[in-house]
C-alpha cells in the first residue's frame, strides 16, 4: 500500500477536522531532507492534534500550482509549499485563494508576503557555524572540507556559516570547498570525497542532497576514528554510524507543527516571516553528536551556540559578511 | 545423372508470379547456362534452390534424393554453394575472413585464423584463383572480389556452384580468366549452374542452357545445338536487332575540357591523377575502363561532387572548377549517376517530386520559396507520356517501380532539362532489352540534337555501340583514345587493363 | 596541482559504469540495432540491484539480478525492433520511457510511497588487486577499485577478444555490417541480433548497479539521470570499438574529474564552480571537432533485417 | 526511419486507437498486481484534465510546450537529425527570455514579443553549433546536443545565481509587460496558468505543415533525410539543410523554453537537473509518426495523461510513475505496427503492379 492510504479522509475534508495539506518539491517526500522532515511534522500532527493531513508531491516545477490549487480549492485549511522553489508560486496561489492560508518553508519571499502566507525560513549559517567548530577541534591535519551540490545562496550560507565556525574555533584549519554543481550524482559526490581525503582532509561537511551520499559511502570504507563525515538537514549517521561525527538538523518538522498548531489555535502569524535559528530551536546538532564528539568539545560546541543564542556571535550568511567576520 | 532436378517450382511475392511452374535439371560435371531477361525469375530460382526462399509448390532432388532445402545451411550440407549477384561480402573483412564466416576453424574456441588464411591460400592455388587472403575487400577489385565468393563456396565442400551474373562487372579479359576458372572446377568434378543474359559467354562456355522468360521455362536446349539469335528470340519472346542505328557523328565545339585533373577518393588517395578529357558538342564520348579506376571520381569532379585538387574544369568554355553542384546542373549538365536508387532518386518521394528534384526551385515549380505542386505534377505527367513510365500515376513514390522504370524517370528528368553536356554513368546496368533500346535510342537523340554526351559503362558492348570515340581510363588517367569501328573487345580489354595482368593487381 | 594518481583514480571510479554501459551498446549496435535504450537499461540495472541487495544483503546477488533484469529489459526492445521490424530509436525511446516508469511505480509500490529505495547497507567495497595495486602512480589508481569496475576491465578485454578472436565475434560484426551476407554464411541474423540486444542490456544494467550498490547506495529516479545518454555518446565517441569506448569512457571521466577535483586545489577562485563542470562537455564537444570526427557507424545498423530482402 | 512514417501511413487511427487501448490494458495490468484499482485510476486520470475550467486550463497549458519540442524533434527527424539537445535548447530559450523580461524594460507587446522571439532565436544558435559540426566535421549530433544540453544547464544556473537572482535561488518574477498570460483566457479557465503558448505552439505546428510541404525548403529538407545522396546529386545543399534544419529545431525548442518562461513560471530558479520537456518531445514527435497533426495529437495525449496523473495518484492512491508505463506500451505498439499484419494481408491483394 502507498504511504497515502493510513492517514484516512481520502475526499476533501473541511468539515469537522482541521485539515492540513503539503506539497513536496520535485525531491518526493522520502527525499531523506526537509520533504522528509516536514511530512514528519504532519505525521505529529495527525497523531497529537487529530489533524487531517496529506501531501501532492511534484513532478516537476510546473506542477507546483496545480498542486497547491488542488488544496485549496479541496478546502485544506492551511497549506504548506515545502522548498524554497515555491517562492514565486506561493504569492500568486495566495492571492488567488485569499480564504486559505499557505505556509512556505526555506524562503521569506524576498520580504512580500501576503497577509495569508507564513514564510519559514531557517538560519542554516548558525547551525552549519556549530558544525565547523566540531569539524575545526576534531581534525587533526587541520584540513577539513565541505561539499556543496548546486552553488546557490541557499547552500552559500552553509558553506559560509560552516567556514566561519572553523575559523572560530581553530583559525589554522583550512576548508577545502568543492560544489558538486548537482544534486543526485552520487559518484561526483564519491569523486570528491575521496580526493579530499586523500588530500589531507580528515572532516567533510556537506550540503549536497544525494551526492552527500557519496560522501557516507566513501568515508565507509575508510580507517574509523580518523576520517569524519557531518550529515546535513537530518541526523544522517545512520549512513555511516561510525564515522559520522554529526549532522546539522534543520527542524522543518518542528516549524510546520508548530505553524500549523497556531493555525489551529488561530494564532496564524500570517504575512510573517519565521525565522528560525539556534534560538528557536529551529536548526540544531544531531544527537548522536556525542556518540563520536568528546566531552571538552561538546563542551565548547554548547559555549558558542549560547553566545550565537545570546547575539554575542553574529554568524555570517554571506562571502561578504564573512570577510568582515572577526 | 541429374545432379539438380526442380520440378514445378512456383514463387509468388505477393499477387506477383516470379517463377511460374519452372523445372530445371542439371547434369554432373556439366556448365549449365541460365538464360532471361531482367525479372525474368532466375535469381528467384537460384535463392530458392539456395534455401533462401521457400518454394509455393514443386519439388527438388539433388543427387536423385527428394530433399527440402528450408536455409542456405541446408544447401550447403547438399553440396550446393552460391554466388550471389550482388556480392555478399562484408566490406572491412578480410578475404579469409570473409571466406570462412559461418564455418570458421577454431583453436580452443578462439578464431584460427592462421590455419584459415593457409586453408585459403591452399584451395586458390588449387584452382588457380591467386588471391590475397590478408587483403580487406573494401581493398581489391571487383573481379578479385567475385573469386572471393568462389573460393566461399569451394571452402564450404561445394560441389554445385551456382553463378548468379558473374561477368557483368567484369573486363573481358577477367571474363575470360572466370570462364578458365569455371571449365577448371568442372574439370575437378563441380557442376556450374552459369546465369547470365550475355549470349556470347553462353556458347563460349555452357554445355546446356535453360531459358526463362516471365517465370516460366520456355526451354532447355544443349548449347551445341543453337546459336546466339535463336537464343535471343527465346529469352525475349521476339526476334531482336543487335545494331543501334546511328548517323556519323558531327562533332563541333567542346562543350567539356578537362586538363590536368587530380582527385582524391574516400580514403584519401588519389583516384585521378593529371586525367584530360574533352568532349564536344554533337558527339558520344565512352570511357571503358575496369571499375575503381577513377570513373566515379572523375563524374563527381566535373559535377562539383567532390574536390578538384588540381587541374581545370572547363564548360561551354568557362572554367568551372570546384564550383558548386546546383551551379555546374545549372549551367547545362545533366547527370545520370550511376547507382539510380542511391544517388538518382529519393525513392519515397512520388515519381513527380523526382522529376522536379533539380529544378523545384525554379519556375514554374516554385514562386519565390513556395512550391507549385500542381506544376510539378502538370509538368511529371508530361514526361510520364513522353517518356512512357510505366507508373499508375505522377503520385507514385519512385520505390514501387520496376528497375526500369526508376532509370526511366531519372532519364526523363535529365534530358527534359536539355543540358548540353549529358554525362550517363551505367545507364542500363540491370535493364532489360526493351529498356536499354529505348535509353540508347535517348542518347543518340540527344547527340543529334548537338548536345555533348559522356558516357560511362562497364558494359563494352554499350560503349562499342554507342560512342563516336572511346577514352580508355586506366589508374585515374586516360590512357589512350580509340575508334569504336576498329578496335576490338580484346584490344579495348588490353589497354583497360592497362598492360598488366589482372592477377598482379590487389 | 591534483596529483595524477587521484585523478586517474577517480576518473576510472567515474566511468565504469559509462564502461559498462557503453560496451553493452557496442554489442547491440554492432549488431545492427540502434541502442537509445541505455539509459532505460542502466536504470532498470540500478534499481534492480538496489532491490535485490536490499533484500538478500548480498550485492553480488544483486549485480546477477540486475543483469538478468537487464536482459529482461532488453527483449521488449529486441522483439519489437528486430521481429516486428519498428524503428529502433522509437522502441529505444519507449524503453527508457518503461523502465524509469516501471522501476519508479515499483519503488513507490514496494516501500511505502517513497520515491527512493532505503539506503543499501550491503555495499561493493572498494579492493586493491594483490601485486598490481603496488605499481607505482597507476596501481592504485586502477587497481584499488570497485569490483564493478573490474568487471569493466574484464568486460572491455573480453570484448576485445570475443569480437576480434573469436567465430561469434566475427559473425556478431558481419551481422551488423552486411545481414545478407551473414545469412547466406549460414548465420542466423535475428538470433544474433537477440543475443546481442540481450547482451546490452545485461552490460548496460552492470553498469546501473554500479551506480546504486557501489559508487551510490540507493535507487531513486535521479540515479541514472542521464548517463546512459553519455554512454552512448562514449560508444559513438569511441567509434563502437572497444577500445575506442574504453578511451572515450574514460576521457569523460578524467575530465569530469579534473572539474571537481581541480576545486578542491582552487580553481574556483578563478573560474566559477558552474563553468568549471562545463569542462567535460566542451572538452568532448573540441575532441570530437579537432580531431576525433566522422565516426562510421556499422553500416547496416538502424535498418530492420528483413530475410532475403533486396 | 522510413518505418515509421509507413507504419503511420497505413491505417494510423485505428493503430493509434488499438495501441492506447492496449497501453492502458498494460497499465490497468499493473495496477491490479499491485493491489490497486485500475477503474477508479482511469476515471481519475480521465475526468480530472476536463471537468473544471481550471484543470482543462493547466491541461492545455502542460500540452502546449510538449507540442513545441514534440515538433522540434519531428522536424529534424525529417531531415535525417536526431536532436537530443531539445531539452538544452528548451533550457536556452527560457533563459534568454527571462533575461530580455527581467534586464531589458520595453513597453508592453513588445517585451514580450522581443522575449519570445530572442528566446527562439537564442534556442536556434543553440542548435547551431552541433548543425556545423555535423555538416562540416561529420560529429554525430546526439554526442554534440548531449553535450550542449549540459552545457545549457550550467549556464542557466550561473546566470541564475550570478546576475539574475538577488541572493535568492530564483529570479525575480518578470514584470507584467513580458508575460504571455491573457486575462481573457485566465478568466475562462478559472485562473490556470493558461497563456499564449498554445496558440503559439499551433502557429508552429501550422509552420512546419507549410514548409516542409509547401516550400522548397522543406523540400530540400525532406529530400536530405530520406536520402542525401540523392540530394546532393541533385545539387542540393545537404550542410545547409542540416544546419538550417537543426536551427529550425532549436527555435522551436527555445520558442517552448521561452513561451513556459514567459507564461507559465514566469521566474527561473535554479536547475537541479532537466524537466525532461525536451525528452518527452522525442516521444511525442515519434508518436506523432513527425507529422505536424500527429504530434498535436500526441502531445495531447501525453498532456492528459501526465496532467491526469497527478490527480491518478491523488484520488486512487496509484504511483504516477504508472503514466509512463501506459506512455512507453503505447510507443511501443505503434513502433511495432500492432495492427499492420492485419492490414498489411489486404495490402498484399492490392500490390501495384505497374507494368505488366
Ligand atoms: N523479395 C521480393 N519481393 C517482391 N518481388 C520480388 C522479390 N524478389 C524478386 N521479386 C520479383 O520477382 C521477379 C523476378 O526476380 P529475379 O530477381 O528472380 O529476376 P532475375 O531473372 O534474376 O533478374 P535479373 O536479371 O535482373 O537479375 C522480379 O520481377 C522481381 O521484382
Ligand atoms: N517494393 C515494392 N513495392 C511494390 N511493388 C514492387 C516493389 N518492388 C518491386 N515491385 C514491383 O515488382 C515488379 C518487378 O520489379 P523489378 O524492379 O524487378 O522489375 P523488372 O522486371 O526488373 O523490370 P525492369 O526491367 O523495368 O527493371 C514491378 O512491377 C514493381 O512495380
Ligand atoms: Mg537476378
Ligand atoms: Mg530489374
Amino acid at each position: 500500500g502507498s504511504g497515502q492510504q493510513e492517514q484516512g479522509g481520502q475526499q476533501g475534508a473541511d468539515q469537522e477536522a482541521f485539515s492540513a495539506g503539503m506539497v513536496t518539491d520535485t525531491g518526493g517526500v522520502n527525499d531523506e531532507s526537509f520533504n522528509q522532515t516536514a511530512w514528519e511534522g504532519m505525521k505529529r500532527l495527525q497523531k497529537e492534534l487529530g489533524v487531517n493531513v496529506k501531501y501532492l508531491e511534484s513532478k516537476r516545477d510546473a506542477d507546483y500550482v496545480p498542486n497547491l490549487s488542488h488544496f485549496a480549492r479541496e478546502g485544506r485549511d492551511i497549506i504548506w509549499g515545502i522548498g524554497f522553489k515555491f517562492e514565486n508560486v506561493i504569492p500568486q496561489v495566495a492571492k488567488q485563494f485569499g480564504d486559505a492560508k499557505f505556509g512556505i518553508v526555506d524562503s521569506n519571499l524576498g520580504g512580500n508576503i501576503p497577509p495569508n502566507v507564513v514564510a519559514v525560513t531557517f538560519k542554516e549559517h548558525e547551525g552549519s557555524f556549530l558544525m565547523g567548530v566540531i569539524a575545526g577541534l576534531m581534525t587533526k591535519t587541520d584540513k577539513v572540507g565541505f561539499i556543496g551540490g548546486i552553488s546557490s545562496p541557499l547552500i552559500k550560507k552553509f558553506e559560509v556559516g560552516f567556514r566561519a565556525g572553523v575559523q572560530a574555533a581553530n583559525p589554522d584549519a583550512e576548508v577545502k570547498v568543492a560544489y558538486a554543481e548537482s544534486f543526485d550524482d552520487v559518484a561526483k559526490g564519491r569523486s570528491l570525497a575521496q580526493n579530499m581525503y586523500n588530500s589531507g582532509v580528515d572532516v567533510i561537511y556537506h550540503a549536497a542532497g544525494g551526492v552527500g551520499k557519496g560522501l557516507f559511502n566513501e568515508v565507509k570504507t575508510r580507517e574509523k576514528g580518523k576520517y569524519w563525515a557531518i550529515g546535513v538537514d537530518m541526523d544522517q549517521s545512520s549512513l555511516a554510524p561510525d564515522h559520522t561525527l554529526s549532522s546539522m538538523i534543520k527542524r522543518v518538522d518542528v516549524a510546520v507543527f508548530e505553524v500549523t498548531k497556531q493555525a489551529k489555535e488561530n494564532q496564524f502569524p500570517g504575512g510573517k516571516e519565521v525565522e528560525l535559528g539556534l534560538k528557536d530551536n529551529g536548526v540544531g546538532i544531531a544527537e548522536t553528536t556525542s556518540k563520536h564528539v568528546p566531552e571538552d568539545v561538546l563542551k565548547k560546541v554548547e559555549e558558542f551556540k549560547q553566545k550565537i543564542i545570546k547575539g554575542e556571535i553574529k554568524v555570517p550568511s554571506t562571502e561578504e559578511e564573512l570577510k568582515s567576520f572577526k | 545423372m541429374f545432379v539438380v532436378e526442380m520440378e514445378g517450382i512456383t514463387k509468388r511475392f505477393g499477387a506477383f508470379v516470379a517463377n511460374d511452374g519452372i523445372d530445371l535439371r542439371v547434369k554432373r560435371g556439366e556448365i549449365h547456362a541460365l538464360l532471361g531477361e531482367n525479372g525474368a525469375g532466375k535469381s528467384t530460382l537460384m535463392n530458392i534452390l539456395f534455401g533462401l526462399y521457400q518454394p509455393d509448390e514443386g519439388s527438388i532432388k539433388i543427387n536423385g534424393k527428394p530433399v527440402t532445402i528450408s536455409d542456405p545451411n541446408e544447401a550447403v550440407r547438399l553440396g550446393i554453394g552460391m554466388v550471389h549477384q550482388h556480392f555478399m561480402l562484408v566490406e572491412p573483412f578480410t578475404v579469409t575472413e570473409n571466406i570462412i564466416l559461418g564455418k570458421e576453424p577454431r583453436r580452443l574456441g578462439f578464431l584460427d585464423l592462421k590455419r584459415a588464411e593457409e586453408e585459403v591460400r591452399r584451395l586458390s592455388e588449387q584452382y588457380g584463383l591467386q588471391v590475397d587472403p590478408r587483403a580487406k575487400i573494401r581493398d581489391i577489385s571487383v573481379g578479385m572480389q567475385q573469386r572471393v565468393e568462389i573460393l566461399k563456396t569451394l571452402y564450404r565442400g561445394a560441389d554445385i556452384l551456382i553463378l548468379d551474373e558473374p561477368t557483368a562487372v567484369l573486363t573481358p579479359q577477367e571474363i575470360d580468366e572466370l570462364i578458365e576458372i569455371m571449365k577448371r572446377l568442372v574439370r575437378e568434378g563441380k557442376t556450374i549452374i552459369f546465369i547470365t543474359h550475355k549470349l556470347k559467354e553462353i556458347m563460349r562456355a555452357c554445355d546446356t542452357v535453360t531459358v526463362i522468360r516471365r517465370g516460366k521455362m520456355i526451354d532447355s536446349l544443349p548449347v551445341s545445338e543453337t546459336d546466339e539469335s535463336r537464343l535471343a528470340a527465346l529469352m525475349v519472346g521476339r526476334d531482336v536487332s543487335f545494331t543501334v542505328e546511328k548517323a556519323p557523328s558531327q562533332a563541333e565545339k567542346a562543350v567539356l575540357e578537362v586538363e590536368g585533373l587530380v582527385v582524391k577518393d574516400n580514403r584519401g588517395l588519389d583516384a585521378v591523377r593529371g586525367l584530360d578529357l574533352e568532349v564536344r558538342a554533337g558527339e558520344i564520348v565512352g570511357i571503358a575502363g575496369v571499375d575503381g579506376n577513377g570513373q566515379s571520381e572523375l563524374l563527381e569532379a566535373i559535377t562539383g561532387l567532390r574536390r578538384v585538387e588540381a587541374g581545370v574544369v572547363r564548360l561551354n568554355g568557362k572554367d568551372v572548377t570546384n564550383r558548386k553542384t546546383r551551379d555546374i546542373l545549372r549551367r547545362g549538365v545533366g547527370h545520370i549517376p550511376e547507382d539510380r536508387q542511391k544517388r538518382g532518386l529519393v525513392l519515397d518521394f512520388s515519381v513527380g517530386e523526382n522529376m522536379a528534384l533539380i529544378t523545384y526551385d525554379q519556375s514554374p515549380f516554385a514562386r519565390g520559396i513556395r512550391l507549385r505542386y500542381p506544376e510539378i505534377f502538370a509538368h511529371a505527367r508530361r514526361l510520364i507520356e513522353q517518356f512512357d513510365v510505366r507508373t499508375p500515376d505522377e503520385r507514385t513514390a519512385a520505390r514501387a517501380l520496376s528497375g526500369g522504370n526508376q532509370q526511366k524517370v531519372v532519364i526523363a528528368r535529365e534530358v527534359d532539362r536539355d543540358p548540353d553536356l549529358l554525362i550517363a554513368a551505367q545507364p542500363t546496368r540491370g535493364l532489360d532489352v526493351g529498356a536499354i533500346e529505348f535509353i540508347h535510342r535517348r542518347l543518340i537523340e540527344q547527340r543529334d540534337k548537338g548536345k555533348a554526351v559522356l558516357l560511362i559503362s562497364l558494359d563494352l558492348d554499350e560503349i562499342m555501340k554507342l560512342s563516336d570515340r572511346i577514352a580508355i581510363i586506366c589508374e585515374g588517367k586516360i590512357v589512350g583514345w580509340v575508334d569504336p569501328e576498329t578496335v576490338t573487345e580484346e584490344e579495348l580489354g588490353l589497354m583497360m587493363a592497362g598492360g598488366k595482368g589482372e592477377g598482379a593487381k590487389s | 596541482m591534483p596529483d595524477l594518481t587521484a585523478l586517474i583514480h577517480s576518473a576510472v571510479l567515474y566511468s565504469t559504469p559509462l564502461i559498462l554501459a557503453a560496451i553493452g551498446g557496442l554489442y547491440s549496435e554492432r549488431s545492427g540495432v540502434v541502442n537509445i535504450a541505455l539509459e532505460g537499461l542502466m536504470i532498470i540495472g540500478a534499481f534492480t540491484a538496489a532491490v535485490i541487495t536490499l533484500l538478500t544483503g548480498s550485492p553480488w546477488i544483486g549485480l546477477a539480478a540486475a543483469m538478468v533484469a537487464g536482459v529482461l529489459m532488453a527483449v521488449p526492445h529486441a522483439v519489437a525492433s528486430i521481429t516486428f521490424k519498428a524503428d529502433q530509436v522509437v522502441s529505444g525511446v519507449a524503453i527508457n520511457f518503461l523502465a524509469l516508469g516501471l522501476s519508479v511505480y515499483l519503488v513507490k509500490y514496494m516501500y511505502d510511497g517513497a520515491g527512493k529505495t532505503p539506503t543499501v547497507p550491503e555495499l561493493f567495497h572498494q579492493v586493491p588487486v594483490p601485486l598490481l595495486s603496488d605499481i607505482p602512480v597507476i596501481g592504485p589508481a586502477l587497481f584499488n577499485q570497485f569490483p564493478t569496475t573490474y568487471l569493466a576491465f574484464l568486460v572491455v578485454i573480453a570484448t576485445y577478444v570475443v569480437l576480434y578472436h573469436t567465430p561469434f565475434g566475427m559473425r556478431l560484426r558481419s551481422v551488423g555490417e552486411h545481414p545478407s551476407a551473414a545469412e547466406t554464411a549460414g548465420i542466423n541474423v535475428i538470433r544474433m541480433r537477440y543475443i546481442a540486444v540481450m547482451i546490452s542490456g545485461a552490460l548496460a544494467a552492470a553498469g546501473g548497479a554500479g551506480l546504486s550498490i557501489a559508487i551510490g547506495s540507493e535507487f531513486g529516479q535521479t540515479t541514472v539521470s542521464g548517463q546512459g545518454f553519455i554512454s552512448l555518446a562514449a560508444l559513438i565517441f569511441g567509434k563502437w570499438h572497444p577500445l575506442g569506448v574504453l578511451g572515450a569512457a574514460i576521457f569523460f571521466g578524467f575530465s569530469v574529474s579534473l572539474a571537481l577535483i581541480g576545486q578542491i586545489y582552487g580553481w574556483t577562485q578563478v573560474v566559477p564552480s558552474e563553468v568549471l563542470s562545463m569542462l567535460p562537455y566542451v572538452l568532448t564537444l573540441l575532441a570530437l571537432a579537432g580531431f576525433v570526427g566522422r565516426s562510421e557507424a556499422p553500416a547496416a545498423v538502424g535498418k530492420p533485417y528483413e530475410k532475403g530482402g533486396r | 526511419m522510413n518505418l515509421f512514417v509507413r507504419a503511420n501511413r497505413q491505417s494510423p487511427l485505428l493503430l493509434a486507437v488499438v495501441s492506447v487501448l492496449l497501453g492502458m490494458l498494460v497499465g490497468a495490468v499493473l495496477m491490479v498486481l499491485a493491489g490497486y484499482d485500475p477503474v477508479r485510476a482511469y476515471s481519475a486520470l480521465f475526468r480530472t484534465p476536463f471537468t473544471q475550467s481550471f484543470d482543462i486550463g493547466e491541461t492545455i497549458r502542460t500540452i502546449s510546450p510538449l507540442i513545441m519540442t514534440g515538433l522540434a524533434v519531428a522536424i529534424a527527424f525529417r531531415t535525417g537529425l536526431f536532436n537530443i539537445g531539445a531539452e538544452g535548447q528548451y533550457i536556452i530559450g527560457q533563459l534568454v527570455a527571462i533575461i530580455v523580461a527581467l534586464k531589458l524594460p520595453l513597453p508592453p507587446v513588445l517585451h514580450a514579443l522581443v522575449a519570445m522571439i530572442l528566446g527562439g532565436l537564442a534556442g536556434a544558435l543553440w542548435a547551431f553549433l552541433p548543425g556545423l559540426l555535423k555538416a562540416t566535421r561529420g560529429v554525430h549530433e546526439v554526442i554534440s546536443t548531449i553535450m550542449m544540453n549540459f552545457l545549457a544547464f550550467y549556464l542557466s544556473n550561473f546566470l541564475v545565481r550570478s546576475w539574475l537572482s538577488s541572493g535568492a535561488d530564483s529570479t525575480p518574477m518578470i514584470p507584467e509587460s513580458a508575460s504571455i498570460r491573457w486575462d481573457v483566457l485566465t478568466g475562462v479557465f478559472a485562473n490556470s496558468r493558461i497563456h499564449l503558448g498554445i496558440f503559439i505552439a499551433l502557429l508552429l505546428a501550422l509552420f512546419m505543415h507549410w514548409m516542409l510541404w509547401r516550400t522548397t525548403v522543406g523540400f530540400e529538407f525532406r529530400a536530405v533525410g530520406l536520402n542525401p545522396h540523392a540530394s546532393q546529386y541533385a545539387g542540393m545543399s545537404v550542410r545547409r539543410s542540416i544546419i538550417l534544419s537543426m536551427m529550425i529545431s532549436g527555435s522551436f525548442a527555445g520558442l517552448a523554453g521561452a513561451t513556459e518562461m514567459l507564461g507559465t513560471d514566469e521566474y527561473l530558479t535554479i536547475l537541479t537537473f532537466f524537466n525532461g520537456l525536451g525528452f518527452d518531445g522525442i516521444a511525442v514527435a515519434l508518436l506523432g509518426g513527425n507529422t505536424p497533426l500527429g504530434v498535436i495529437l500526441a502531445a495531447v495525449l501525453f498532456g492528459i495523461l501526465t496532467y491526469g496523473g497527478g490527480t491518478m495518484q491523488f484520488e486512487a492512491n496509484v504511483p504516477f510513475e504508472v503514466i509512463r508505463v501506459v506512455f512507453a506500451a503505447i510507443i511501443l505498439f505503434v513502433a511495432a505496427n500492432v495492427t499492420g499484419w492485419i492490414v498489411e494481408r489486404f495490402r498484399r491483394e492490392r500490390r501495384v503492379k505497374a507494368d505488366a
